[in-house]
């Protein structure tokens, strides 16, 4: 059960992927899409049973290997899923399944390609998920990466390639800075296994090449930084987003980003970086920057999609912020806003799909009082952003609550309080948002226009369901967490 | 335990209902209005009922232990079922005017649910324990304030709606910063574990901007008179029976019961009230919308009922408390009338009026009676609300205050003498408009009425605001 | 109820006689309102039954000892509390009988009216209302009632001025701010005493708080009063309300309430001292009110506008004779009190005859009514014999009491006061002249006839009290003395002056005010114009230009004061909200569109961005190490 | 610190900036692949000093291959788009690539 379990998150979507270049083009559209389903799914189930194994047995992860043999000495890369991983895997899955649900009726005759490069681009995240090892991380980090460039310019028009191809270069420099840190990392350690190297790095400050290490940490900060989009390395995320095709801008901005940058991130601030004040403070600093930059940024734009890259600048911000804090809580208030964020983001980005699909445009100025003709559209994207906009009783409320108590707590005070006091530009482009696109008076040349029928209406439904469910049971998952000795 | 059973139905049963108001409202719009005011009714009876027991010294309380001190709970002592009997009594009228105001416009579901889901959130407020659930509650209520103030949604309106949105909002953010300072303090968000805990300077500042941004209170007030653009149900809604007083009441709760504060803030508190009572009445006096002269009015009116809740007297607190009530009332009624007019009329310009008492001669006596409430006049319920907040400030340690308010009474009268004249007297102006539904005058003359009956029998209010301070006070 | 109300009153239910006095006053009000307008006869009956009760009862109070009631109320020592003793009593009795004389006086003048169901609804209530004022023995239940005596104010003034309701605005307004310096009063004066019950305070000194307290309670008694400055609604009022809201209200009701607590305030409940600042001040107050109001009331062409100014004078004397704090000023001013209410209702009924018959009380119009009105002409000449001071009168005694304790304290006070004499002299022979004698002038002469008797019996009996509280001034002495036994002594006030100086100069005076007057017409011809001399003379004539304009009435001040102060308060608030709804928006949309313009779409930007990040992140590392 | 590491050093430091400066400062797609592979080159160069460093060889050499492939790959993507966006463009210029900003 449990080598089942751990095994499919890296063998289900290869084996997928053979699978669907087995078939031919033309049936493999119709199945690919039931396949990706299938993938997603199985992989929600699979991190909830891994979830429950650790619960029941008390333990804080599980290691596991997928070709190797587990006690091989050398190259055998060991993957472990811990409770953080697994909820990252979850969101994974409910974010591809929400990007397929979308991917119905907008991707058109691109189906294959779509749903073949969501197995690679899921393939890369799990990896990320689960590997141990500096090494493995950027393998899986690249394969992430060159996925979602195809996925961008998947369509093959202007708008995706240029986007595509700004992301690229900067991917591209954030590798090399990643890289280049590792590469730096490694003259002190020897070794790329997570807890080797933080063992290596504990006296770093009487290494031999400390000055190098500091450049390394540079590095590492920097390229993570631009993987997550933490302002000011973030230019390029707003123009991917919006130039995406929406189902892929569900999965860029659900968790694509977030894998490859904040999940790597913290994974490795947390195995590796253990206790180094120093690097905490600066993405502390960075965090808040992004906050308030983001936040502000989103306030004076005129495209949905971009009013959500934007806001995922900021948010992002807050759960770098969770981390930086370095103590548990905020830890704990990070891994729940990344899934969080994660799920009200994937319903914004699919509430703008539908808006897309059904009027054939995301500029907010020709929009207007949707909410009459898409009611749950309207509605589900009024919860996510309250949800954004820490106002309870919804999910985001209390994981930011969180954070900016760790960070209060054991930072400082004036931080968690301009991080709380920046939510007011979220609200204020929320408001901006559904004034323009949703509330108000509809406009004329829409008044023809449906709620966007069947996948996409369900995901947007399912996903809200997830928001306000946790906002309403947090006390039960507060609990939970606390029975289980996390809190 | 049977009592916490009641105060879950006073709670849930709108909180809960409001969602299914709109399933409802798809088969049979009828019974989703008779619903609506079952939901605020039964808010309201139970809310009755809860009364014998907080006022026996026991009150109910019920509480759920969770970690990082983030334990949850409700409590009903008399000063929350007070509050919530004063909002859901006024609340009930309003959702029942409704019935007339509303039927001939769209989106009905959303406003039902909107309005019994901010009643609900009231009722939650009111018994929290738990700065958290104070906040989340409070949170709810600006959701539906945003939604029912851009019920028409014109640009314009929705424009203001996003204002009183963001206004409170901001506010309510820097409130809760002050609340997490006060956790860091006391490694507690419950309010009973941390009773007279002396808080920062800073984190009272913090939670005052909260609670003035939700009380309309100088400088955070101006979203309150463009609030004016909702539909009339609304405004007094939002206006008199339960948004303002949830600031008012969340003032009460921290800084009456359970905080030690600075003697300072006795001053600094009344002072701010004042100005805002005395420019807000200014404001009124310029004004020529209806609904906006008696939104400023609700401003000044608040300056009274801080007064009287901060001046540091018993007779003040207790005056203070009668205040919410009584202006609850009279408020709500004068926001009720103005919505018969403005539905008569088709115009909110009271330069464009005069004379209507002749075609609305009940809403121009109810009109009347609440604005003779709302001055102070007796036997009008004001009267004693505010003599006892005057009289409490005048012995307070910085007796001249009272002469500021005294001034404030002053432009009342003026300024609502004004609005009634102008509206009800004069040459008439629509010659061949009638008296609103039946649903809606009828609730205009039952608040009327309440607002005289409740000068006359003051003494069964007043014995249980005296009963609430004095057993709060001297706990 | 009859045998009821004799039961009680032998038995001397205090407690029992209070909610007679209050309550069933309230009861029959609403049945007046109910009762429809076609049975005209059931609403006066309710009237009459009503105050005749309130008179019995009246009647049972001034006869019962002293009472004290007590009932839980509103919480914090508001108790429910009254009190019957000497001088409530007294000032029921007083409210009793002239809200009989001015209800029997009503029903004949309100039928074939508009609106004498609001009227009589309103008389009852404010006959309740003034008796629960005067009863009360706490402040809160005395305000209670005292404020609410606005609303039936404003509803009198209401009845027929709908379509131009600006007097009762006026009347509210100034009113409501009297009683709101009252409330005031009261707050600093319970400050001191901790007790809001009436009869546990006393002597007070008028200084620190208690002069705060003091001088609120003395300007709410005041305005009650209609003194200055809160006098300018009542010859407002005087034209636009129903004549019988004359005598009744500003002619008598109020004027008891005033002085009553005016008396109250500055004999029990705080120590006024004689000649000191407060006194002399209230004394001013009174000066300055006989004085102007005299004056404004000299040119007045209308006969319901002269007696308002008048009224207004003669409140003056009584101040005055208060704010002097000596017996002598005070059994005087009671005493006026008392002489006042019945020579000027008595005017104001004799006003209300001739508006009943020739439908107008413009004087101009007016002549000679004295051969068709005979009875009302010569209770006109008793009652302004009696007002002016005539010797004989009953306004002569009280008059000479009060110079007497003016005279004590500052001649000046004195010189005023019978200068002010002499302007009411000169304005009741102008308008008595005018209207009743020479040739017979009205606008429908022909139809010209006596008054009907109803209003006729009220005006009779007032003109015998005006005589017979003169000729046998002991009469109302001896009820008034025992009442401030404790603060008078012993001395009996009753009789002729002791000052014969004082008389003389009073008879000097009237004589001059009869020269003037012959002179004036003298010159002009016209007993209308007979003080033209005077109004038209050369810096005269631009005060009264102004006055009559308005310029001197406090009311119009204020509200330009209110006006400029409501603009400005609006500026400050249209200033907060131009920072919320323009300044706040329009930095956010700047920053946000400078941010917009940033990310202008080329990577090589974005990639510049990148690098200052990291040297960013290096000054970081650096400041943090 | 010997004088190898730090002929190394200096030649990877080098060649970083000479990658990002033409990624500055290039216009054309192709050029930016270009600067990109060097920028790449130099990590290469940084990963096989720290082998030799730590004498891990191994390890590094391992690293190093990889990460070789995966250059390609971005590579082949990133040329792949280029050549899409001269078939839209009609030009490699990246000034051309201005429609999203804001």
């Amino acid at each position: 059960m449990i080598t089942f379990a751990t095994i499919s998150f890296l063998g289900l979507p290869l084996l997928a992927i053979l699978l669907l270049n087995v078939v031919s083009k033309k049936t493999g559209g119709a199945i690919s899409i039931s396949v990706g389903y299938v993938v997603a799914i199985i992989q929600m189930i699979a991190a909830v049973v891994c979830m429950a194994l650790l619960w029941m047995h008390g333990k804080d992860f599980i290691e596991f290997s997928l070709f190797w043999d587990m006690n091989a000495t050398l190259g055998a890369a060991k993957l472990s899923v811990d409770l953080f991983s697994l909820v990252v895997l979850f969101c994974i899955g409910m974010v591809s399944l929400a990007s397929l649900l979308t991917a119905k009726k907008t991707i058109g005759e691109k189906t294959l390609n779509y749903t073949n490069l969501l197995m690679v681009i899921m393939l890369g995240m799990n990896g990320i998920a689960v590997v141990t090892d500096l090494f493995s991380l950027y393998v899986f980090l690249e394969i992430t990466g060159i996925a979602s460039f195809v996925l961008i310019a998947l369509l093959n028009d202007k708008r995706g390639l240029e986007g595509a191809f700004k992301y690229l270069v900067m991917s591209a420099i954030a590798s090399a800075l990643i890289l280049g840190s590792f590469a730096l990392i490694f003259t002190q350690t020897g070794s790329l296994v997570y807890g080797d190297v933080a063992k290596a790095l504990a006296d770093w400050r009487n290494a031999q090449y400390a000055p190098l290490l500091i450049v390394g940490f540079v590095m590492f900060i920097a390229g993570f930084s631009i993987k997550a989009g933490i302002a000011p390395f973030h230019g390029w995320l707003p123009d991917a987003y919006q130039s995406a095709p929406a189902s892929v801008s569900v999965l860029l901005g659900g968790i694509v980003t977030k894998m490859a940058g904040v999940y790597a991130l913290i994974r490795v601030l947390n195995s590796v970086f253990v206790a180094m004040p120093m690097i905490n403070n600066t993405l502390l600093i960075l965090g808040l920057i992004s906050i308030v930059f983001g936040a502000v940024a989103a306030c004076g734009q005129k495209d949905f999609k971009r009013i959500l890259a934007y806001s995922s600048i900021s948010q992002i911000g807050y759960i770098i912020l969770g981390v930086a804090s370095g103590s548990l809580l905020g830890f704990v208030g990070a891994m729940l806003h990344f899934f969080n964020h994660a799920t009200f983001k994937t319903t914004l980005f699919v509430n703008s799909a539908a808006v897309e699909m059904q009027t054939g445009t995301t500029d907010i100025d020709q929009l207007g009082g949707l909410q009459a003709r898409m009611p749950v559209t309207a509605v589900s994207s009024i919860l996510a952003f309250l949800s954004m906009a820490g106002i309870p009783p919804l999910a985001g409320f209390w994981s930011k609550l969180l954070i900016i108590i760790a960070v209060w707590q054991s930072v400082s005070a004036v931080g968690g309080g301009i991080a709380l006091a920046a939510s007011i530009f979220t609200a204020a482009y929320f408001l901006i948002l559904q004034r323009k696109v949703f509330f108000g008076p509809l406009e004329d040349h829409l008044t023809e226009v449906t709620e966007a029928k069947g996948t996409i209406s369900l995901a947007a439904v399912l996903l809200s369901i997830v928001t306000v469910a946790f906002g309403v049971l947090f006390p039960v998952i507060l609990n939970f967490l606390h029975l289980q000795g996390i809190l | 335990m049977e009592g916490q059973g009641i105060i879950f139905v006073c709670i849930f049963v709108p909180l809960i209902g409001a969602f299914l108001l709109p399933i409802v409202g798809r088969v049979m719009p009828r019974l989703r209005n008779i619903l609506a005011l079952l939901f605020v009714i039964t808010a309201f009876v139970t809310a009755v009922i809860a009364l014998p027991q907080a006022l026996s010294g026991t009150p109910i309380l019920w509480q759920m232990k969770l970690p990082l001190g983030f334990t949850m709970g409700f409590f009903a002592d008399g000063l929350a079922v007070f509050m919530a009997m004063t909002s859901s009594l006024v609340a009930s009228i309003i959702v029942f005017y409704s019935f007339g105001y509303i039927e001939h416009y769209p989106n009905q579901n959303e406003y039902y649910m909107m309005v019994v889901l901010f009643i609900g959130s009231m009722m939650g407020l009111v018994y929290s324990t738990n700065l958290l659930l104070i906040y989340l509650f409070w949170e709810i209520s600006a959701i539906c304030c945003w939604r029912l103030i851009g019920f028409y949604r014109g640009k314009d309106i929705v424009l203001r709606a996003d204002k009183a949105f963001l206004m409170t909002v901001g506010g309510a953010l820097l409130m809760l910063i002050g609340f997490i300072s006060v956790y860091m303090q006391t490694g507690t968000f419950n309010l009973l574990e941390m009773q007279g805990n002396t808080i920062t300077t800073a984190a009272m500042v913090l939670i005052l901007f909260g609670i003035l941004s939700k009380s309309a209170t100088l400088p955070l007030h101006t979203w309150l008179p463009d609030a004016g653009v909702a539909p009339s149900p609304v405004t007094s809604l939002l206006h008199a029976a339960v948004l303002v007083k949830i600031g008012v009441y969340v003032f009460a709760r921290l800084f009456l019961v359970n905080f030690q504060l600075d003697p300072v803030w006795d001053t600094v508190v009344p002072v701010i009230a004042g100005v805002s009572a005395l420019v807000s009445a200014g404001a009124a006096m310029v004004e020529t919308d209806i609904k906006r002269i008696i939104a400023y009015s609700t401003i000044s009116q608040l300056g009274f009922i801080f007064l009287g809740l901060s001046c540091g007297t018993m007779v003040g607190a207790a005056g203070g408390l009668l205040y919410i009530l009584m202006h609850s009332l009279a408020k709500g009624g004068l926001f009720l009338c103005a919505g018969i007019v403005e539905h008569s009329t088709h115009t909110k310009d009271i330069n464009k009026m005069g004379g209507l008492a002749k075609r609305l001669p009940i809403t121009a006596v109810a009109f009347a009676l609440c604005a003779f409430s709302v001055m102070g006049i007796p036997p009008f319920g004001g009267f004693f609300a505010k003599y006892m907040v005057i009289y409490g400030a005048a012995t307070s340690a910085s007796p001249w205050l009272a002469v500021m308010f005294i001034i404030g009474a002053v432009m009342t009268i003026i300024y609502l003498l004004r609005v009634f004249i102008k509206v009800f007297f004069g040459e008439l102006t629509h010659p061949d408009i009638k008296e609103g539904s039946w649903e809606m005058v009828s609730s205009v003359a039952i608040l009327g009425v309440l607002s005289l009956l409740g000068g006359i029998f003051i003494n069964l209010p007043s014995y249980v605001t005296t009963f609430i301070i004095e057993s709060l006070l001297n706990l | 109820m009859i045998s009821g109300l004799s039961s009680l009153i032998t038995s001397g239910n205090g407690a029992g006689l209070i909610w007679i006095m209050i309550v069933i006053p309230v009861i029959l009000a609403f049945l007046a309102l109910i009762i429809p307008k076609t049975a005209y006869s059931g609403r006066a009956t309710v009237l009459v039954l009503a105050t005749v009760i309130n008179f019995i009862a009246a009647i049972a109070i001034f006869c019962t000892k002293e009472t004290t009631m007590l009932m839980p109320w509103a919480g914090f020592e508001m108790n429910l509390a009254f009190r019957i003793y000497s001088f409530s009593g007294f000032t029921v009795l007083l409210i009793a009988v002239f809200a009989l004389l001015v209800a029997i006086y009503s029903i004949a003048f309100m039928r074939n009216r508009n609106g004498s169901g609001q009227f009589f609804f309103y008389f009852l209530l404010t006959v309740a209302l003034a008796n629960g004022a005067v009863l009360a023995n706490n402040f809160v239940v005395m305000l209670f009632f005292w404020e609410g005596l606005l609303v039936t104010l404003f509803g009198f003034l209401l009845i027929n001025q709908h379509s131009k309701p600006k007097t009762a605005v006026k009347a509210l307004i100034i009113s409501g701010i009297a009683d709101l310096l009252l409330m005031l009063g009261i707050a600093f004066t319970v400050f001191q005493t901790g007790s809001l019950s009436m009869d546990a305070i006393s002597g007070l000194s008028v200084s620190g708080m208690g002069l705060f307290g003091y001088l609120c309670l003395m300007l709410g008694a005041l305005g009650k009063a209609g003194a200055m400055p809160f006098h300018s609604w009542i010859p407002d009022a005087a034209q636009d309300a129903p004549l019988p809201f004359m005598p009744f209200l500003p002619g008598s009701l109020e004027k008891f309430l005033g002085i009553y607590l005016m008396v109250r305030v500055s004999y029990e409940f705080y120590q006024l001292v004689p000649a000191s600042g407060m006194s002399i001040a209230v004394m001013i107050i009174g000066a300055v009110t006989i004085l102007l109001a005299g004056a404004m009331a000299l040119i007045q062409k209308d006969m319901k506008r002269l007696l308002a100014y008048q009224e207004i004078s003669q409140v003056g004397f009584i101040v005055l004779g208060v704010g002097t704090a000596l017996p002598v000023g005070l059994i005087g001013a009671v005493f006026h009190m008392l002489n006042h209410a019945t020579y000027k209702s008595c005017l104001f009924m004799t006003a209300g005859s001739v508006e009943y018959r020739t439908g107008t009380t413009d004087m101009s119009k007016l002549g000679g009514l004295m051969k068709v009105m005979p009875v009302t002409g010569i209770c006109f000449v008793i009652a302004s014999l009696a007002i002016c001071g005539v010797p004989g009168f009953s306004g002569f005694f009280s008059k000479e009491l009060i110079f007497d304790a003016a005279l004590e304290t500052n001649w000046i006070f004195y010189a005023i006061a019978v200068f002010g004499v002499f302007l009411i002299a000169a304005s009741f022979l102008k308008m008595g002249q005018a209207v009743f004698f020479g040739k017979v002038k009205a606008p429908n002469v022909s139809m010209l006839k006596e008054a009907p008797p109803a209003m006729q019996l009220p005006v009779v009996i007032l003109a015998i009290g005006c005589i017979v509280f003169g000729v046998c001034n002991f009469i109302p002495l001896h009820l008034i003395q025992p009442i401030f036994g404790s603060i008078i002594g012993n001395h009996d006030f009753s009789g002729w002056p002791h000052s014969a100086t004082l008389v003389i100069i009073s008879c000097v005076i009237l004589l001059i005010a009869v020269l003037n007057h012959i002179y004036g017409y003298k010159k002009t011809g016209a007993a209308l114009s007979a003080v033209d001399h005077i109004h038209y003379a050369p810096v005269l004539h631009s005060i009264y230009n102004g006055a009559e304009k308005r310029y001197t009435d406090p009311y119009s001040w204020l509200m330009v004061v209110v006006k400029i102060y409501s603009y400005i308060c609006f500026g400050i608030d249209r200033a907060i909200n131009w920072f919320y709804d323009v300044l706040l928006v329009k930095i956010v949309s700047f920053v946000s569109s400078r941010l917009r313009m940033a990310n202008n779409g080329s990577p090589s930007r974005y990639m510049v961005w990148s690098f200052s990040g990291i040297a960013f992140i290096i000054m970081l590392f650096i400041a943090l190490m | 610190m010997n004088i190898v590491s730090a002929i190394i050093l200096t030649a990877a430091l080098l060649m970083i900036i000479a990658g990002m400066f033409c990624l500055v400062r290039t216009y054309n797609l192709i050029r930016i692949i270009i600067a990109i592979e060097i920028a790449m080159k130099a990590i290469t160069l940084l990963l096989v000093f720290a082998g030799a460093v730590n004498g891990n060889m191994a390890l590094s050499q391992t690293f190093v291959i990889t990460m070789i492939v995966i250059e390609v790959i971005v590579a082949v993507v990133a040329a792949g788009i280029a050549i899409s966006l001269y078939h839209k463009n009609g030009n490699v210029d990246i000034r051309e690539l201005t429609n999203l900003k804001g």
